[in-house]
C-alpha cells in the first residue's frame, strides 16, 4: 500500500499552520523519478508539544555513547533523575575478565539538591569522585552533566582535571547538557569529540598485535549484538582492538589507533570518529552492515576485499557457507510466515535503514521508515554533507579539528588502491537510506505519535519497528510491534544468529494466537456465533 | 489425536490422581450444613481429610464407619448406622453424603439400602442422605466429584414449577474462582443455583464462634427445584455422560442443558457469558466488557514473553482443558497435555487448537509423573502448569511449576488462587508469564556464556 | 526512632528515586481528558514516558516544550506557547497540566503567568490548565506526585455548595488498587470523588477505536467540587503539609481531613473503614466483614512462615510505610525500611511498630541501592518488597524479591498487582510467603547439608 | 485450669448414650490420690462416626514403619489413592549416600483397577515388581496391601516368593490391609514382625564393626530429627549399627543383630522388636527420650550408665557440658515468652508424651495430653502389659514368636548387671505418660474433633499440639496450633538443637503479631476507637 501526496496533506493539515509547514519538509513520500534526488529536513530543532521520540544530548552522550564503556565509573552530574533514567535501559551487554572493573550495572549519580543548584555543585562532584576512587578504583572517570549544570556554571573542566591530578587516572568532563542541539545526536558528537580527545591514540601500542586488525565503531551490544559479529570476526581471523563501544574498555579504546580499519555500523553515533581517526591515524572506515544476512555476508566479503588478502577470503566464504547451510531451512520456515507482509521501520541510529534489509530477507516490505535523530547524509547519503546548512543548535557543540599525528600516523592504503577500492566497496561512503527504499513508501524524520497513528490507519502495516514510547500506541491500534531499541529484552540480532533470533521473534507475533482476539465478538458478531457449536444444547 | 498408551507399563511410579472418594467428599462440602461419612476403614476418611484439610487450610470433619475385621465378614451396617447416630447428634447436619469405598464396595455393602432403612427407622423426615457408590478402583478423584454432585441431584432434586433460575453445575475449582463466578453472575444479573459451593464453606472466614460446620454451601431446597430452572450451564465437558448431573436433569426434567468448559481463556469465558446472554436475554454489561478488554490488553503486552514458553499441563481433566486452550490461545503452547484420570474426550476436545498449533502435543491419559516428567523433557517444556505434585519436575528437571488446581501443599493460597473469568485469567496468565521471565533472566547468564563463551572463562554481566 | 543518617558518604550509587517531575505526571494521567507538558529539555519528556510506558504497558504522550539552548538564554515562553498551541491541536484535552523541570527552574521561568497569559491570548475559556514547579532537583517522584495532586486542587477547586460526596485522594498505586478502592467505596455505599483515578487510563482495555487519550480519570467537574465535601481521605500521611491536597482542602475550605495511611494491611484497612463509617454513618458491610475474616484466616495459616521473614521494604515513602506497617503485623519483621525521598515522618510513624518488635530497623531516608544492600546483608534479611530495581538483591545477595510498587520493568502486570483492602493484602501476603516458601525449600537441602554433614560429600534427598 | 468430672461428664453427654459410656473409659482426669493406679482404655475399636484422628494398618505399616527404608522400593498394592496419601506427607528424611539407590521421594503402586479386583491382582502386581527390578534395581522391595487386596484374595506372599526366585532379592509381602486392628498400631506390629522374620539378622556380620554399638530404634527422621541424634551420639563416640526406620537402610537393618544396646524412641511403634531382639539377640533395649533438653540430657547418661565405661561418661558429660553452654542462653529467651503458658499435647507414638518435658522446660504446663493410637502401656506403663486383655481386632494380627539364635544370640549383660542396672535406668521398661502428669490435666485416648473443641472451651489453652487434620479447628478457634506430626514443614526438634528450634517455633506462635488481630473491632469494640488517633482531624 503506497501513499498519496494528498493522503499526507491531510494528515498534516491537522496540525496549526506553522507545525504543518515545518512538518511538510521532514516527510517525503519517495519518488525516484524526480529531476533532483529528493531532498529531506533533518537535525532541525524538535517542534514543541509534538510527541516526538527523540532524547537530548545528555541520552546521546552518557546513555549511548560514553556509557558502554564497561571499565570505567561514569558519573551523572546533575540531580537523580537523569542517571536512574540511563541505568540499564539501553542493555548494553559486557561480559567481565575482571569482575571489580566492570560497571556496566552500576548508576553513579551527584543526586545534586536544590542548595547545589543555590550554590553550585562542584564541591559534592568532587567528594563523589572521591567517594567513587575510595570505593571502585576505576581505570578512568567520566563526567556528564544534565541541564542545570552548565547553567548554574560549574567547571566541570576544572574538577576534572583535579582529580586527575589527585588520583592519576583519566576524568573526562562531558558538558552535554540536555538542552544541547536538537536530539542526541548533539551527545554523541560531545561523546565522540571527547573520547578522541582525550582517549584514543593514549594507548602505549605502536602497531597493532595480530593481522587484520579493525576496529568495530557504532556497536553497542544491545543484546548481545556485538558479540554475535564478533564471534564472526573472529572466526575468519580479524583481530578486534577494539569495540566503539559495546562491551567496550577503555584500556582497548586508548588503542584504537593501531587498527588497520575502521568498520562503522551505526553512522550516525560515530562518524565523526571515524572520520577523524582516518585523519589523525591515516585508518580508512569502512561503512558496515550486520544486520540481516545478506548485510552481513556482503560486509563481510567487503572486508576481505579491503585487506585483499587470498586466504582471508577464502575463509570468509568458508564461515559465510557454513553458517548459510546452518540457518537457511530455518529462515526459510520464517520467510514462510512473513511473506508479503508490511513493515513500519522507524529507530534512531542508522536502525531505521538496515532492518529493512532483513525485513526484505523475511518477505517483509518496508512502507514507511525514518529516524530520530539522523542528519541529512544518513538519508540521503553523505555526498550531501556539503550541502547541509548548519543551525545555530548545531553549531553550538564544540567542533573537534584534528591533525595527522606526527608519529602514529600512518597510511593503511596507497591513495590508488583507496580509489580503486571505493568503486568497490563504501569505503569513507555511505549512501544513506533513501536510495534503498521504493517509489511511493513513505519517510518520515523525527516521527511523532500522532503521525504514527495516522500513517497506520492508512498503510495498515503488519508490523511496527520502533521503540517502548510508541510501543503501547501501536498495539493499542492492533498492531504487533517491535522494539528495536531494546529488542523486546530479546536479541542478538545481529549477524547470522541474529538474523535468525529475528526471524523467529517477528514470527512470534504474527503466528501468537493472541492476535485473534483483538475483536469483540460483541461488536462485531451476533452472540453465540461460531461458538454455540461448542455448546451441548440438550432440549 | 488419541491419546497416547499411557499403559506402556503396569507400574504407576510416582501418581498424578487420587481416589474416587476423595473427589466425592469435595461436593458435600459445599451444600449447606451437610456432613460427610466414609463407609469403610477409618484410614481412609483420616487419609482424605489430612489432604483436603492441607489445601485448603480449612477444618476438614468427615466421618468414617470405621469397618474392621469382622465387618468385612458380617457386613458393615451396624457400623454405618451408629456413624450416622454419632454425627446427627454431634453436629446436627441437614444432609448426609455417604460414600463408599474399596472395602464397603469389595464386600458388597448395599449403601441405598441401608441409609433408607436408617431413615425410616430413627425417623428422621428432615434429613437427606445420598449415598455415593465411590470404591477407589472405580475412578479417579474427578469422576468421583462428578458422580457425587450427580448422586446429590439425583437424590434431592424432584418434580418442581418451572422457575427461571440457571443451574450452574461447577467442577472442583478454587473458592476464589467460584466467587468470582458468582460476581459474574451477579453482574449479568442472572439468577442462579450454583452447586456446589465451597466459597464460603472451604474458605471460611476468622469469626467467632466457631461453628462445626461452615456457614455456606449450596441450599438444599435450591437443589430440590433444579428440575424446574430455565436451563443447566454445567462446567463438565471432559466428563462422561453417566457422570454428567446436568445430562441428569436434562433427560429426567428437560432442563436444557449447556455443557461448557470452565472458564478459563478468552474464548471459554466468552462461550460462558454469552451462553448465559442467550438463556436469559440479558447483555454483557460494559464492566465485564471492560474486564475482556484489558485481559486483551494483557495477552497483547505478554504475547512476546509467552510465546516462548513450551507448556505441561496436568490435573483433573476438567482443569486441564480449560488451561491447555488458555495455552493455546496465548502461544504458551501445551507439548504435554496429562491427566491421571481415563479420559478419552480431553484429546478429542482440543483437536482444533492441536491442528493449529506448530508441534502436537503428547495427550497423556492415566498418566503418572514419571510418564510427564519424561515427555516434558523429551519435548523441551519450559513451564509447568498444574498441582504441588508437579514441584518433582522443577527438581528433577529445572521446570519451573505454576502451581494450579488441587492439591496445592507446598504454597498457601490454593483457595484463593483466582483464575477464572476475564480477569481470573489475566491473573493466571500473569502467573505464567512471570514463571517464564523469571526462570529467562535466572539463566541469561549461562546461555549467553553457552552461546558465545563456551570456551572461555568469562564471566558475563549485565544481564536484562 | 530517628532515621539513620545516609549521607555519609556524597555519592548515590544506584539510585532508589526518581525525579520530581515523573512524579507529577503521574496523576494527570487519571483526569480526564487531561495532556500534560514538561517545560524544559525534550529528554525529560522521552525518558519519562519511557519509564511510565514501561511500567504500565500503556501508551503514555507527554508533551515537552523543547527548550534548546536558545531558550536558556531568552527564555522558554515562545516554545511552552507553541507546545500548547500543538497540543492543544491534536488532542484536543479539557486540562492541560504544565510541569517544570530542572531546566525551566534554574532559569526561573514563570509558568503561571505565561499559562495565565496563554489562556487569555487565545481565548480558551473551557481549557483548563494547571502549573507546578516541578524541578528535578527539588525532591523525587513521590513528592512530585503529590505537588501535581495539590497544584491540581488549588487551580480548580473553588467555592462551592455542600455536598455529601467524600474526597478520596490517593498516593502512586496500582490501577488495580484504585479499582479495589473503588469496589470498597461501593459497597460502603459511599458516594465520592477519587482523585486521581488513573484506573481506566493507565490500565485500559484493548478496544476499537484507539482514542489519543484514554476514557477515564477523575472528572474536572468533581475536582472542582472538592471544597464542598463532606470530608477528605488522604492517603499521604508521610507526606509534609505543604505538598498535602487535603491539608490545603482543609484550610481553604474547611473541608475536614482524614490522613490515613494506604489501606494495606488489617489496621491500616480497618482505618480506612471505619474512618468512611464514621464520615457516612454507614456500617460495614457483611461482604467486607467477610472478606477481613478471610484475612485474618490468611494470616493465621501463614503466621509461621511469615515469622521467619525478615524483611527489607523500600520505594515510596506513602507504600513503604503500609507495607512496613503489613509486615509487622505479620510478623515477617522489616529489619531494613528505605526510601529515597527526604523524610522524616517514615520513621516517627512507625514508632510504635518498632518498639514491640524484638531487633529494630534500620530506617533509610534518602537511601541508594548500595545502602539498602549492605544493610540488608548485614541484617540477614530474606526477602525484600519493593519495585523491580530491588532485583539487584537477588542478584547481589540472594534476596528474593516480591515486586511491588512503581516501576516494575522486569515482570508483567504490575498495574493488576492488588494489594490494598482485605481482600488484596491476603494477595499480597500470599506473594510474601509463597516467596518466602519457595526460597526455602530451594536452600533446604544446603542449609541441611551445612548444619549436620559439613564434613562429608553426602548428598541429601527428601526435602519438605 | 483443672478439669472437673462435671465438666467431663457434661462433654460426654452431647453423644449418643453408648458412644458416652464408651467414651467416657477413654478419658481421665489425673488423680494420683486414688488407692489403684487409674485405668484408661486403649487399643479398643474407634467408635464409627467419630471423627477420630486414627490412621488405618496400612498408614502403620507402609506409611509409618516400612516406608522411611530408603533403598527399599516399597510398592502399595491396590488402587491409586493409599499410595498417594503416603508419599512424602511423613516428612521422613533421608540423606543419599547412592543417588541411585535412594527411592524415599518415589511413589509406587500396582493403581489397581476395578478389573483387577474382579478377575485378581496378582499378575498385574507380579508385572509391576518386573518394571521396578527393569528401572531401579532396589536391593529389596516390600509390599503393602491396602483393603481390597484381603478380600479379594491376593497372595501376597505368593507372588513375593516368586519374585524373590525370579530376582534374588528379599521382596517383603505385609498384609496390612486397611481394616486390619483398630488403628495404625496394627501396621507398627506387622511390619515389625516382618522386618524381624525377614530382615533383622539376614546380614553377614557376626560381631559391631566397632565399639559402643546401637540400635536407634522408633525414630522416623522427621524433618531430621535423627540426624540431630545421631550428630550427637556421634560425637560421644557411639557407632550406630542402624536407625529403625528414619533415613534407614535395608542393608544395615540386616545387620541390627550386631549391636550392644537398643534405643527405643518411639515405645509404641517399635517395641515389639526391641523385645524380639532381646530374646533372639541377647540385646538389651533402654528407653530413651530425646525430646528436651533434660531428657536428652537423661537419655546420654543413661546410655553411657550402660556401657559404665568411664571415658564414655566423661566425654558424654563433655557434651552435654559443651551443647548446654551453647543453647542455654538462648533458651532461656524463648522461655520468658512461654513461661505460664499451657498447652494440649495430642499426637501419635510416644510424642504426647515426651513433648510434655520439652513444653515444661519451656515453662509451658501441659493440661491434655493423649495418644492417638497407643495401647495401656503407652498410659500406664509396661507392667500393666500382663492385664490388658486383648479384643478381637488385636489378636486378628499374627503374632511372631521368636527364640534365641542358637548362633547369634549373645548375652551382653549378666542377669546380675542387668537388674543392678535396672534400678538406675529404664532398661526394658517404659513407666508411660501418667505417671508424669499432674492431677487435674486430662488424658484422652484417640481424642476427636468433637471433644477438642469442648476440652479448648473448657481449659483455654495456649497452644495446642497436634496433627494437620485437627490443626484448623483449633486455629479457628483462634488458638495457635503446633503440629507434631509434620512439625509444620520445619524442623528437627529432637536434641540439643531440636530443642531450641522447637522453642523458636512455639514462640513464634505466641509472638506473632497475628494473634492480635482474632476479634474483629465491630463485634467487640466501637468504631474506631484506637485507632482514630492515627487519624488526624482537622475540622
Amino acid at each position: 500500500m503506497a501513499m498519496t501526496e494528498k493522503q499526507l496533506e491531510e494528515i498534516l493539515a491537522q496540525y496549526p499552520s506553522k507545525t504543518q509547514k515545518n512538518r511538510k519538509k521532514h516527510v517525503l513520500v519517495k519518488d525516484s523519478t524526480t529531476e533532483n534526488p529528493q531532498v529531506i529536513e533533518a537535525n532541525t530543532r524538535t517542534i514543541p508539544g509534538i510527541i516526538t521520540n527523540r532524547g537530548c544530548a545528555y541520552a546521546g552522550c552518557k546513555g549511548v555513547v560514553v556509557g558502554p564503556i564497561k571499565d570505567m565509573v561514569h558519573i551523572t552530574h546533575g540531580p537523580v533523575g537523569c542517571a536512574y533514567y540511563t541505568w540499564g535501559t539501553r542493555r548494553n551487554k559486557a561480559k567481565t575478565e575482571d569482575p571489580d572493573k566492570n560497571f556496566i550495572n552500576y548508576c553513579f549519580t551527584t543526586d545534586m539538591q536544590e542548595s547545589d543548584i543555590v550554590f553550585g555543585g562542584e564541591k559534592k562532584l568532587t567528594k563523589v569522585i572521591d567517594d567513587v576512587m575510595s570505593i571502585f578504583k576505576p581505570n578512568a572517570i567520566s563526567i556528564a552533566a544534565t541541564c542545570p549544570v552548565g547553567l548554574i556554571g560549574d567547571d566541570l573542566g576544572a574538577v576534572a582535571r583535579k582529580a586527575e591530578e589527585k588520583y592519576g587516572i583519566q576524568v573526562l568532563a562531558f558538558n552535554c547538557e540536555g538542552y544541547k542541539g536538537v536530539s542526541q545526536s548533539a551527545g554523541h558528537h560531545i561523546a565522540n569529540n571527547g573520547l578522541m580527545q582525550h582517549v584514543i591514540g593514549k594507548g602505549a601500542l605502536e602497531e597493532a598485535p595480530a593481522k587484520y586488525a579493525i576496529n568495530l565503531l557504532g556497536e553497542y551490544n544491545i543484546g548481545g549484538d556485538g558479540w554475535e559479529v564478533e564471534r564472526v570476526l573472529k572466526e575468519i581471523g580479524y583481530h578486534i582492538v577494539t569495540v566503539m563501544t559495546g562491551d567496550g574498555k577503555y584500556e582497548d579504546l586508548k588503542n584504537a589507533h593501531v587498527a588497520e580499519l575502521n568498520l562503522v555500523q551505526c553512522h550516525r553515533s560515530i562518524n565523526y570518529i571515524a572520520e577523524m581517526l582516518e585523519i589523525k591515524y591515516g585508518t580508512p572506515w569502512l561503512k558496515v552492515n550486520f544486520v540481516g544476512v545478506q548485510a552481513t555476508i556482503d560486509t563481510l566479503r567487503n572486508i576481505a576485499e579491503y585487506f585483499g588478502d587470498e586466504a582471508l577470503t577464502e575463509k570468509t566464504e568458508a564461515v559465510i557457507a557454513k553458517e548459510l547451510a546452518r540457518i537457511e531451512s530455518k529462515l526459510d520456515q520464517y520467510k514462510k510466515i512473513c511473506e508479503g507482509k508490511t513493515a513500519f521501520c522507524f529507530v534512531g541510529g542508522s536502525r531505521g535503514h538496515h532492518y529493512q534489509g532483513l525485513f526484505r530477507e523475511l518477505g517483509i516490505e518496508t512502507v514507511l521508515a525514518g529516524y530520530e535523530f539522523a542528519h541529512r547524509d544518513d538519508y540521503e547519503g553523505r555526498q550531501v554533507i556539503p550541502d547541509i546548512k548548519l543551525d545555530a543548535d548545531t553549531k553550538n557543540i564544540p567542533d573537534l579539528t584534528v591533525e595527522k599525528d606526527p608519529e602514529r600516523f600512518k597510511l593503511k592504503l596507497s591513495p590508488e588502491r583507496y580509489e580503486e577500492l571505493k568503486k568497490k566497496i563504501p569505503l569513507g561512503q555511505y549512501c544513506g537510506m533513501n536510495v534503498e527504499m521504493k517509489d511511493g513508501t513513505v519517510i518520515v524524520d523525527d516521527l511523532n505519535h500522532y503521525e504514527t497513528e495516522e500513517f497506520i490507519k492508512i498503510l495498515k502495516p503488519d508490523i511496527l519497528a520502533s521503540g517502548i514510547k510508541d510501543k503501547y500506541v501501536i498495539q493499542k491500534m492492533g498492531i504487533p510491534s517491535k522494539q528495536l531499541h531494546s529488542y523486546d529484552y530479546s536479541g542478538p540480532y545481529a549477524g547470522f544468529n541474529g538474523a535468525l533470533k529475528f526471524a523467529e521473534d517477528i514470527c512470534m507475533s504474527f503466528s501468537s494466537p493472541t492476535w485473534n482476539f483483538i475483536t469483540p465478538p460483541w461488536k462485531d458478531e451476533p452472540l453465540l456465533t461460531g461458538t454455540v457449536a461448542d455448546a451441548e444444547g440438550v432440549a | 489425536m488419541g491419546p497416547e498408551n499411557s499403559n506402556y507399563r503396569n507400574l504407576n511410579e510416582n501418581p498424578c490422581s487420587m481416589c474416587m472418594p476423595m473427589g466425592a467428599i469435595l461436593p458435600f462440602k459445599g451444600i449447606e450444613e451437610a456432613m460427610v461419612v466414609l463407609h469403610g476403614s477409618q484410614g481412609c476418611s483420616t487419609y482424605m481429610r489430612r489432604h483436603i484439610a492441607e489445601h485448603f487450610n480449612e477444618p476438614v470433619d468427615v466421618g468414617s464407619s470405621a469397618l474392621n475385621e469382622k465387618g468385612t465378614v458380617y457386613g458393615g451396617e451396624g457400623n454405618l448406622k451408629k456413624a450416622l447416630d454419632n454425627i446427627i447428634k454431634v453436629y446436627q447436619p441437614k444432609l448426609i453424603g455417604v460414600l463408599t469405598t474399596c472395602l464397603a464396595e469389595t464386600i458388597g455393602e448395599d449403601i441405598r439400602r441401608i441409609t433408607t432403612d436408617y431413615l425410616a427407622e430413627r425417623g428422621l423426615e428432615d434429613l437427606a442422605i445420598v449415598p455415593a457408590a465411590t470404591p477407589g478402583y472405580g475412578g479417579n478423584h474427578p469422576e468421583g466429584y462428578f458422580l457425587a454432585v450427580r448422586s446429590i441431584v439425583e437424590t434431592l432434586t424432584g418434580e418442581t414449577g418451572t422457575h427461571a433460575k440457571v443451574n450452574i453445575i461447577i467442577p472442583n475449582i478454587s473458592p476464589a474462582d467460584v466467587r468470582e463466578l458468582k460476581r459474574i453472575l451477579q453482574l449479568m444479573e442472572v439468577d442462579y443455583v450454583l452447586l456446589p459451593d465451597i466459597s464460603d464453606t472451604l474458605d471460611r472466614p476468622y469469626e467467632k464462634p466457631y461453628t462445626k460446620i461452615a456457614k455456606g454451601g449450596t441450599k438444599i431446597a435450591d437443589i430440590k427445584a433444579m428440575g424446574g430452572a430455565a436451563a443447566t450451564i454445567q462446567m463438565g465437558i471432559t466428563m462422561a455422560d453417566e457422570l454428567s448431573p446436568g445430562k441428569y436433569l436434562a433427560e429426567r426434567f428437560g432442563v436444557p442443558l449447556f455443557n461448557l468448559p470452565i472458564p478459563i481463556g478468552v474464548d471459554n469465558t466468552d462461550l460462558f457469558i454469552n451462553t448465559l446472554s442467550n438463556i436469559t436475554g440479558k447483555p454483557c454489561p460494559d464492566g465485564l466488557k471492560h474486564e475482556r478488554g484489558r485481559l486483551l490488553d494483557a495477552m497483547i503486552d505478554s504475547h512476546k514473553y509467552n510465546f516462548q514458553g513450551r507448556s505441561v499441563v496436568f490435573g483433573e481433566p476438567e482443569l486441564v482443558y480449560a488451561v491447555a486452550k488458555t495455552c493455546f490461545e496465548n502461544g504458551i503452547f501445551p507439548l504435554v497435555v496429562a491427566s491421571g484420570s481415563k479420559n478419552d474426550r480431553l484429546g478429542k476436545l482440543l483437536e482444533r487448537e492441536i491442528e493449529l498449533a506448530p508441534e502436537k502435543p503428547v495427550i497423556l491419559n492415566e498418566a503418572d509423573f514419571t510418564q510427564i516428567r519424561e515427555k516434558s523433557k523429551a519435548a523441551g517444556v519450559n513451564v509447568a502448569i498444574g498441582h504441588s505434585d508437579g514441584r518433582y519436575l522443577t527438581e528433577k528437571e529445572g521446570i519451573p511449576l505454576v502451581r494450579l488446581g488441587f492439591p496445592i501443599h507446598d504454597r498457601v493460597g490454593g483457595q484463593r488462587l483466582l483464575s477464572v473469568g476475564y480477569t481470573g485469567t489475566a491473573m493466571l496468565l500473569d502467573r505464567i508469564t512471570n514463571t517464564l521471565l523469571e526462570n529467562k533472566y535466572k539463566t541469561y547468564r549461562s546461555v549467553m556464556k553457552e552461546k558465545y563463551f563456551r570456551d572461555s572463562k568469562q564471566r558475563i554481566a549485565g544481564a536484562k
